[in-house]
């Protein structure tokens, strides 16, 4: 790890995302103070301002740590996973946007047609000379630009060879800590990075294995949505209690937050250790504890579930083995 | 009150009066209501099908199309399905259709074709085709017809003869057997009367041969009365008006063919069922048969109610013990296998 | 590193190269599968040769090879010879894929261009496999030296008493109170005339008194856990109410007992027994057996007439039904037949006219110890038939009933003919459609029977009736049917009418083959491991079928089936350990969260759930291999070997020729 | 307007007890059926994850057939159920991906029904020819990273396919 004499440089940027994860990194609370203590903050648009260009200006691998979080929405977010790539040392898909797409992956269930469409249409939008954005205007000034929109939003490890990965929906404050902690270790020599590819800043299990619940032999009458259950059991397995809860194929790290407080887990971070499909373990998990065996009875169990691409591809779908719907895949 | 729509057929107006009068006579007993459909037409009986499919099976069908304009309930009688027929090639003509509309959906669409003309429309499997034997024993059941019996019509030896249409082909597996069903038989008894074991019980009667081939029909006929006489049955009941008039209608013809005298009357037995109830044989219909039936009521029409069974004497068991017979239950369960 | 793989195609003489380019396939492996390791690719004219399995040993010696792939015929057939192959080179045999060009390919398509590029897939699809495939050791499991037979028939007693005189203990359940089966029902067999009890009784006799055998009537299996060489059985033997330490078998309580009851199961429904009762005098066990549904004791409580002269108080009323627990290697079922209910063919006026008997109801009429004491008389029990007539095939070879031929009803027609010509000078018709008369000594019988004057009419019968149309019909039976030779109808009067009915699985051979986890074929017969070639083994290890079990055969061949089943489960026994399947599931524990979906998937209870670290864990032993959890995991923390998912998603995209060598 | 000269590729999954036998069986018998469906020998149908079939749909199968033992038949006793358990719920899952449901079938076929297989299958390469290809990501080549400096990736679409004309 060379580094000339100075502090290392650190720089985060955010694609097709919600924010979130910068504001996750604030949430390590003093943390942020060692981060400015051993790094050089050379581009954080959220926080500092900087310009492509002083990007493009540095050397190539001058950056020591990136965590980009967001996916690849448009041609400029591309375009700065490339550049950003060229760079950098260590390249981060931080968050589960950059790791599988995430809420914005959803937009993958429909062409990229429609998205405009709805964006520019919607009941509360007063558009009725149906003016949509140009790629291009000519103004005084000169020729105005904004990027182009890709047919699919693709994880960044598609578009570019990624070092490591955070999953979460931010990532856990803790863990992005623990992060930070192991790089500046890295820097003064002290630890060594884990191999190429790796997931950091979660554990190795599933949610299940940290969820305070208790849990029996599975053997699922209905599914049902938790609104419409009465009073929740406190102690007992969601799953159980007929509630739709991810947990058992999420990655743990997160403590199970969620199912710790009743809340069904909804798989914000992503699959466990080399799966290779999130949805299809939720696929085989759910059905293959219902006590059901004919097709009718099964069905109208499965009724419990209205929406079952969404359940199982919430966090997931461009990451997916299928990505997006086929419509989406067919615009020329 | 269950109600049933009535599908009378021709026959009930000529040579099957007998058949209708007795019917209205053992509705009011049995608390039945037949509600008749209105507008219906011939149902080609076996001639029509044999001769041209569409045109016989649309003629058919437009009694179904207007059969199922009465399904829903009207002023206070709940709606019903079924569609009751006495006679027995109505109700195989009938059946037959309902069946094959749904098995050849392209039939279905020409026949409906057809009832267009008449803005009439049937889609298949909506009604219940059912005869009147089946709806008797099955709906109203065996245990209301013993209790309604007034006149028990003991001694009186009654053959009992199914015809050849009603088991056959039996699509909707509604009889006990469809070699030897025994219906009419536990009806019989429950009326009180001696029923023998009649073995040619689905055996033709020969149908509209007598039009076209005596020679054969009185052969079918003679069949018939030989082993019900032989088997000293003192009448035959049918519950079918051909069958009837084959063997009442033809019966000397067939004694001049083959120079035999048999005299074997042979009744509706919603006739038997009447005088069983206490009616006056003139209300029923009794004497209008050709071969009259007189002498064999005489073991009845003069019998004073015996107040007491008459038990019959134990038979001391000897011999090889008869295979249990099939209850009717196991009988259909067979057959529906 | 990248595998060495050596791809192999056979011809199968023209089996495969009939319709695939066998050359064309090999030369298209070695280039374009060369960068996933394909280093060698033959085709050869018998890959299955000894020659074929040099070629291959040869190959891995000299060129090191660390994978091979054989495309030939399916697995089931020569999987295990190319696995001794390379077991035998020293590379371990679960290293080898066998993909099925002949059966999947050459033999089900003509169009050689398509069956070429298929193999080409199928090749692809294997290699790609291959490559995935790790090596696995067998596991060893001990053989319990035990064997349990279920059925006390003659295939059976054959069985029971092969194993037990080769020195092994055997378990022989029969539901009744007796063993002997139908044939204990019959007088005489054919084609030797041979009285068949005094065949049969030594041989019940042998396995009811041979050190070896446990012999436990009256009894049902209720339950089967377990695999190959450690069947657990759970036994239930209904309780007889009779003391069998105490009781001699003197017979005496039958005599007292004043309940007679129609004999429904050993008599056929044609003579009687008493509450108390052993079905026939030459019974083994010979300890009567107390039917509590017709029992006055046991209805009103009153009666104990045979408690009262019981001269060695061996009655006990309450006796309970007992559950034993037994442990064995392996169990061979020779459950038997069901006979055709002639009911169900009502034309032929079975139950209801009077003189129509069954095969086995005549089988009794005729036996001397039968209830007419041997004497073939009518219903009446009197008059003896002047004329008889048997119908052949009734309710087999028949679209209504059952398609198959039963085999024995041909002979059983043909000796039921001597035996009335014989017995009551009758003459005798006998009804067939093809006379069937294949094994050793059958035809000649046939010609005998001929010549003894009985009257053979060709033609399905159509009808038996009592409806008299012509004088000399009064008062007989009619059997009424086309005479296929003199080309008319002919109604033939007779006094009596013997229904040669055919053999049918029994009424529960369902649940028997469910509760013993096996399969039964289209007609309920139970579904032999290879038709052919391995008739008395099952696709469950360790399970043996035969008798009519297995499908309606004749006295001879349950009997050598009986025998083959005991060949083959001493083989297991002696080998002393069985080599299962290494087809697993594993549980990696680190990444199991203990949420325990997969708990309730295992039929044979092989997942458990260790509370105190919260994970769960497979047991090897218990493992089908079915990978019904591999699947199920959440986790992906469940792996199966042998159908790993790397092995299957690798033969998908080989399959679907994606791993191709960029052109 | 079905396409036909569109041959579409399966894969087929097979249990080794039921339905394989029943494909050697229609072997032996040389019973000739559609070539299309490359076949997958599994211990049993319960060991089928969702993951093998939507990897081979996304790899480029047109359509994926199921087989196993009848209901009540499976050698493993019980495991078929959980196989049309999981299919019905993939079923739904596929639906809401735009995939038609037909593209993926289930049929129970045992070791004596070489005849029933070999009709089953031909029947659903039919079904597969009239919906078309599926052609799931063969032309995008997205599954292979881009390399550095492509510009046009097909991945950006041009501006027409949804840009209105502004009324002028």
């Amino acid at each position: 790890m060379t580094v000339n004499g100075s502090k290392p440089k650190f720089a985060m940027y955010w694609a097709a995302s919600c924010g979130g994860c910068e504001i996750a990194v604030l949430n390590t609370h003093e943390k942020i103070l060692d981060v400015d203590a051993n790094f050089d903050v050379v581009f954080w648009p959220v926080a500092m301002d900087a310009k492509y260009k002083d990007v493009e200006a540095m050397e190539d691998g001058s950056i020591l740590l990136t965590l980009f979080n967001g996916g690849i929405r448009n041609d400029e977010n591309e375009h700065l996973a490339k550049l950003l790539r060229r760079k950098s040392q260590i390249m981060v898909s931080f968050g589960s946007c950059a790791c599988e797409g995430c809420i914005p992956g959803l937009a993958n269930l429909s062409p990229v047609g429609d998205i405009v469409h709805a964006a520019y249409n919607t009941i509360t939008t007063d558009n009725p000379n149906e003016i949509y954005p140009r790629i291009s205007y000519d103004v005084p000034e000169g020729e105005l630009h904004i990027p182009k929109l890709a047919k699919v939003l693709r994880p960044l490890d598609l578009v570019v060879d990624v070092d490591c990965y955070m999953p979460g929906c931010p990532p856990e404050s803790h863990q992005i800590a623990a992060v930070i902690d192991l790089v500046i270790k890295v820097v003064k020599g002290e630890a060594e990075l884990p191999p190429k590819g790796s997931v950091i800043g979660a554990g190795d299990s599933t949610v299940c294995d940290e969820c305070p619940r208790a849990r029996n032999v599975k053997s699922i009458k209905e599914f049902k949505r938790i609104q419409d259950i009465a009073p929740v059991d406190p102690d007992l397995c969601l799953l159980e209690q007929g509630i739709p809860c991810n947990g058992p194929a999420t990655r743990s790290g997160c403590n199970a937050r969620c199912p710790a407080v009743g809340a069904q887990c909804i798989g914000c971070y992503g699959p466990a250790e080399g799966v290779m499909d999130y949805g299809a373990r939720l696929i085989t998990a759910f059905s293959s504890v219902i006590d059901a065996n004919t097709t009718e009875e099964i069905d109208r169990i499965l009724d419990g579930i209205p929406d079952p691409t969404g359940q199982v591809y919430r966090f997931n779908l461009a990451g997916s083995l299928l990505k997006a719907n086929r419509d989406a895949w067919k615009v020329k | 009150m269950k109600k049933y729509l009535l599908y009378p057929g021709c026959s009930m107006e000529s040579s099957g009066r007998a058949y209708r009068d007795s019917i209205n006579a053992i509705v009011e007993p049995l608390d039945l209501h037949f509600e008749e459909i209105d507008d219906w037409n011939c149902c080609g009986a076996t001639e029509y099908l044999g001769i041209n499919l569409i045109p016989a099976y649309s003629l058919i069908a437009r009694n179904l199309a207007l059969a199922a304009k009465q399904t829903h309930p009207v002023n206070g009688t709940e709606g019903t399905r079924t569609v009751v027929a006495p006679c027995s090639a109505c109700y195989l003509n009938l059946a037959k259709a309902d069946y094959y509309m749904q098995e050849r959906p392209s039939l279905g669409v020409k026949v409906n074709e057809a009832l267009a003309a008449g803005d009439l429309q049937y889609t298949a499997g909506t009604l219940d085709v059912r005869h009147l034997i089946d709806i008797l024993v099955y709906d109203v059941g065996l245990e209301k017809i013993r209790s309604a019996v007034v006149r028990p019509l003991h001694g009186l030896k009654v053959a009992p003869y199914m015809g050849c249409m009603l088991p056959r082909p039996d699509y909707q597996h509604r009889w006990s057997d469809h070699e030897h069903p025994t219906e009419l038989d536990d009806l019989l008894r429950a009326l009180g009367a001696d029923v023998i074991d009649y073995p040619l019980t689905t055996s033709c009667c020969g149908g509209h041969m007598t039009q076209i081939g005596p020679e054969t029909a009185f052969e079918l006929i003679r069949r018939l009365v030989a082993d019900a006489d032989e088997r000293d049955a003192q009448l035959m009941a049918t519950v079918c008006p051909m069958c009837q008039m084959n063997v009442d209608a033809y019966q000397n013809e067939m004694n001049r063919f083959f120079g035999t005298d048999y005299h074997m009357p042979i009744l509706f037995f919603t006739q038997l069922m009447g005088l069983a109830f206490g009616r006056e044989p003139k209300e029923l219909g009794i004497g209008v048969e050709l071969v009259n039936s007189r002498n064999a009521l005489a073991h009845i029409g003069v019998e004073v109610p015996v107040t007491q069974e008459p038990t019959a004497p134990r038979k001391k068991v000897e011999g090889l013990p008869m295979p249990r017979r099939w209850t009717k239950h196991e009988g259909r369960k067979e057959a529906v296998k | 590193m990248t595998e060495k793989v050596g791809v192999y195609v056979c011809h199968c003489g023209s089996n495969i190269a009939g319709t695939v380019d066998v050359e064309d396939v090999a030369h298209w492996a070695a280039e374009k599968l060369g960068h996933q390791g394909v280093i060698i690719a033959r085709e050869y004219k018998f890959m299955c040769s000894s020659l074929g399995q040099e070629l291959i040993e040869k190959d891995i010696k000299e060129l090191g090879l660390t994978r091979v792939v054989v495309a030939a015929c399916s697995p089931h057939l020569h999987e295990k010879t190319f696995r001794i192959a390379a077991k035998n080179a020293g590379l371990n045999p679960y290293l080898v894929e066998l993909a099925s060009i002949r059966e999947q390919v050459s033999w089900v398509h003509s169009d050689k261009v398509v069956a070429t590029a298929k193999a080409k897939a199928v090749v692809s699809g294997a290699v790609s496999r291959a490559i995935q495939n790790a090596p696995l050791e067998e596991l060893k499991v001990p053989i319990n030296s035990n064997t349990l037979v279920v059925g006390g028939g003659i295939a059976g007693i054959q069985s029971a008493l092969e194993i037990a005189n080769a020195g092994f203990h055997v378990y022989l359940v029969e539901r009744e109170p007796s063993i002997g089966g139908h044939m204990a029902q019959f007088d005489k067999t054919f084609p030797t005339l041979d009285c068949s009890a005094c065949i049969l009784t030594p041989r019940m006799v042998e396995a009811g008194t041979h050190p070896n055998i446990t012999l436990l009537t009256w009894s049902e299996v209720t339950n089967v856990a377990g695999y190959v060489g450690n069947f657990h059985v759970t036994i239930k033997k209904k309780a007889r109410f009779i003391n069998e330490e105490l009781c001699t078998g003197c017979g005496i309580c039958q005599e007292k007992c004043p309940k007679k009851v129609i004999d429904d199961v050993y008599e056929a429904g044609l003579g009687y027994r008493k509450a108390v009762y052993t079905p026939f005098a030459q019974a083994v066990p010979n300890f009567p057996v107390m039917d509590k549904d017709n029992c006055t004791y046991f209805e009103k409580g009153t009666c104990k007439a045979c408690e009262k002269f019981c001269p060695t108080g061996a009655i006990d009323f309450n006796q309970q039904d007992e559950l034993l627990h037994i442990d064995v290697g392996n169990i061979v079922l020779a459950t038997g037949y069901d006979l055709f209910d002639a009911r169900r063919v009502s034309n032929y006026g079975y139950g209801r006219l009077p003189n129509v008997f069954t095969s086995l109801e005549f089988e009794r009429l005729s036996n001397a110890a039968g209830p007419t004491n041997g004497n073939i008389v009518l219903r009446d029990g009197k008059t003896a038939p002047k004329s008889v007539g048997i119908i052949h095939c009734v309710g087999s070879r028949d679209r209504n009933f059952n398609n198959y031929c039963s085999v024995i009803c041909c002979m059983q027609g043909l000796k039921f003919a001597h035996l009335v010509h014989e017995r009551t000078g009758a003459t005798v018709y006998n009804f067939y459609i093809d006379m069937r008369t294949a094994y050793k000594a059958y035809d000649e019988f046939y010609q005998r029977v001929l010549e003894e004057g009985t009257l053979f009419v060709r033609g399905k019968v159509a009808e038996v009736t009592d409806a008299a149309r012509y004088s000399n019909e009064k008062g007989k039976l009619i059997i009424q049917t086309e005479d296929t030779l003199a080309g008319k109808q002919r109604r033939i009067p007779v006094d009596m009418v013997i229904l040669s009915s055919g053999l049918q699985p029994r009424h529960d051979a369902k649940e028997v083959g469910k509760l013993f986890g096996i399969s039964c074929s289209m007609d309920g017969w139970f579904t032999e491991k290879h038709p052919k070639l391995d008739p008395v083994a099952t696709m469950t290890e360790g399970i043996y079928i035969v008798g009519c079990a297995q499908g309606p055969k004749d006295i001879p061949s349950s009997v050598a089936q009986g025998a083959a089943a005991s060949a083959r489960v001493l083989d297991k026994i002696l080998q002393k350990e069985v080599a299962l399947e290494p087809i697993k599931a594993t549980v990696n524990k680190e990444m199991c969260s203990g949420c325990r979906i997969c708990n309730g998937l295992c039929p044979f209870n092989a997942i458990g759930f260790l509370a105190d670290d919260n994970v769960s864990e497979i047991n090897p032993a218990l493992c089908q291999g079915c990978g019904t959890c591999v699947a199920a995991c959440p986790a992906g923390a469940i792996s199966g070997t042998g159908f790993s998912n790397e092995q299957i998603i690798a033969q998908i995209d080989g399959l679907l020729m994606r791993n191709l060598e960029p052109a | 307007m079905t396409d036909h000269n569109f041959e579409p590729t399966i894969i087929g999954f097979t249990c080794n007890w039921c339905s394989y036998r029943a494909s050697d069986l229609a072997g032996t018998a040389r019973m000739k059926y559609a070539p299309n469906v490359r076949l997958i020998r599994l211990m049993c149908s319960g060991r089928l994850d969702p993951t093998f079939v939507l990897r081979a749909l996304s790899e480029g199968a047109d359509g994926v057939m199921i087989t196993g033992c009848h209901p009540g038949e499976c050698h493993y006793i019980e495991q078929n159920y959980k196989a049309l358990r999981r299919f019905l719920l993939l079923r739904r899952v596929l639906t809401g991906l735009g995939i038609e449901p037909e593209r993926v079938k289930l049929v129970w076929a045992s070791a004596a029904e070489g005849a029933r297989f070999a009709s089953e299958t031909t029947a659903f390469v039919e079904e597969i020819r009239k919906l078309g290809p599926l052609n799931w990501g063969k032309d995008e080549g997205e599954r292979r990273k881009d390399e550095e400096g492509n510009k046009n990736s097909s991945f950006i679409i041009q501006p027409s396919s949804f840009e209105k004309e502004v009324p002028a």
